[in-house]
């Protein structure tokens, strides 16, 4: 099982902070799993509209697209940080 | 070269005059040291605010800033580093972020801390979203969309790569 | 965009926190304040110190500060600026001066606190004396030598004359 | 008469912190002024042995040692300041 957690517009747009997801065999990147994702209904669709603008990290560290998430616990989507 | 660090998110605000004594206390080899506090403003590219809410990655955001003022440890000869970052519902006037950082001299505790905002701008796991102070009606809430200059500021720290 | 400007020679210590309190005291346009905080260290080029004591030209000093607090202010959109610089005799640990600036933008507090600092580092009529800490017997005091790493960072802000 | 003021080492050379005097004819620079000064004692002599470490102030403004002193009512003395 993996845990899936969402921020900011990504959250609200799936309507839910977090989830366990088991990915099926050939999801091998994050952008895998964010096209994966997208086809699971109007809401994922809707926050993987633009999937260049989502930020990633695995188990709490930024990573790029084509990331591996082979062994990841823990894999977050977001918008581009606005902190500080 | 022993160092005092911090790193504090909360929801309460914090005092600036506190955490830069607490830097200091006891030494006396700190020559310099830079306080820059961010603040909510009363607008948002010219529309007035209400209120500002800042959600966070728990246990990301904190590891990222210790990362980063890791970071600057390295890069320059720093005698204390201390952030504290809010999170939750923050109205106009109300602080937002403190980053203090103490060194001998001043161009180092300058760099250093200009270095740390504009990574905690583009790379902490923090979002605002704003409150618009409607006229009569709230006009709901709207998350602050990423600036490219925050981003062209942070790139200037690493010039070959712009992300680690 | 009105701009609250202090320029203050003392002996006395001053307090950061309610020097920076003053300039955002009633605005709600501030997002950044940055602070410096110059501070007597307890050594000089490795010799331990008693004491310093900075002598001024009364009268030229605080003319010349305002004129860089001017030439800050036309050169970036701040909100308000505050310097205070003390002389006299200070001991270690003592605070010696004080810069504050504030922004909407922290590129602009941060650029505009550098800018004065290297300037009243290299042009403001101050001079330093350290007393030396002896081993037994007082060893003197010592005029502090303007080092030429302050004239460079002060020649970043005017790149075509070092000089105004 | 020129009121002149000196600070730092080169007060404690010349021993006094100012002092008002009447420069001859011919003196028309800044420059001018230190050489004429520097003939006056060994105390002078001693502080701008080396006059261009020295910089000047007229009427409370930095200038340089080519500056025309005509008209000026103070003239300040001091090595390259070590303030902030």
């Amino acid at each position: 099982m993996l845990k899936l957690r969402y921020f900011a517009w990504v959250r609200e747009r799936i309507g839910k902070p977090e989830e366990e997801i088991e990915p099926p065999a050939g999801i091998a990147t994050v952008s895998d799993l964010m096209i994966w994702l997208s086809q699971r209904g109007e809401e994922y669709a809707h926050a993987f509209e633009n999937p260049t603008v989502i930020r990633a990290a695995i188990d709490r560290a930024h990573v790029r697209a084509d990331a591996a998430i082979l062994g990841a616990r823990e894999i977050a989507f977001f918008p581009p940080m606005t902190g500080g | 070269m022993q160092m005092a660090a911090t790193v504090r998110l909360q929801c309460e605000p914090f005092d600036a005059g506190s955490e830069a004594a607490k830097l200091r206390r006891g030494r006396g080899d700190i020559g310099a040291v830079v306080t820059f506090t961010g603040i909510c403003r009363q607008d948002e590219a010219g529309a007035p605010l209400a209120a500002m809410t800042l959600e966070h990655y728990p246990g990301m955001a904190e590891a990222e800033i210790v990362r980063h003022v890791e970071a600057a440890e390295r890069r320059w000869p720093l005698l204390g580093v201390a952030v504290v970052h809010r999170y939750g519902r923050l109205e106009p006037g109300e602080e937002i972020v403190l980053v203090v950082t103490a060194a001998a001299h001043r161009q180092d505790a300058f760099a250093a801390a200009e270095f740390l905002m504009d990574y905690l701008k583009t790379r902490a796991p923090f979002w605002k979203q704003v409150e618009l102070a409607g006229s009569g009606r709230p006009r709901g809430k709207i998350w602050v969309d990423a600036k490219q200059s925050d981003d062209a500021l942070a790139d200037r720290w690493t010039p070959r790569r712009a992300a680690e």
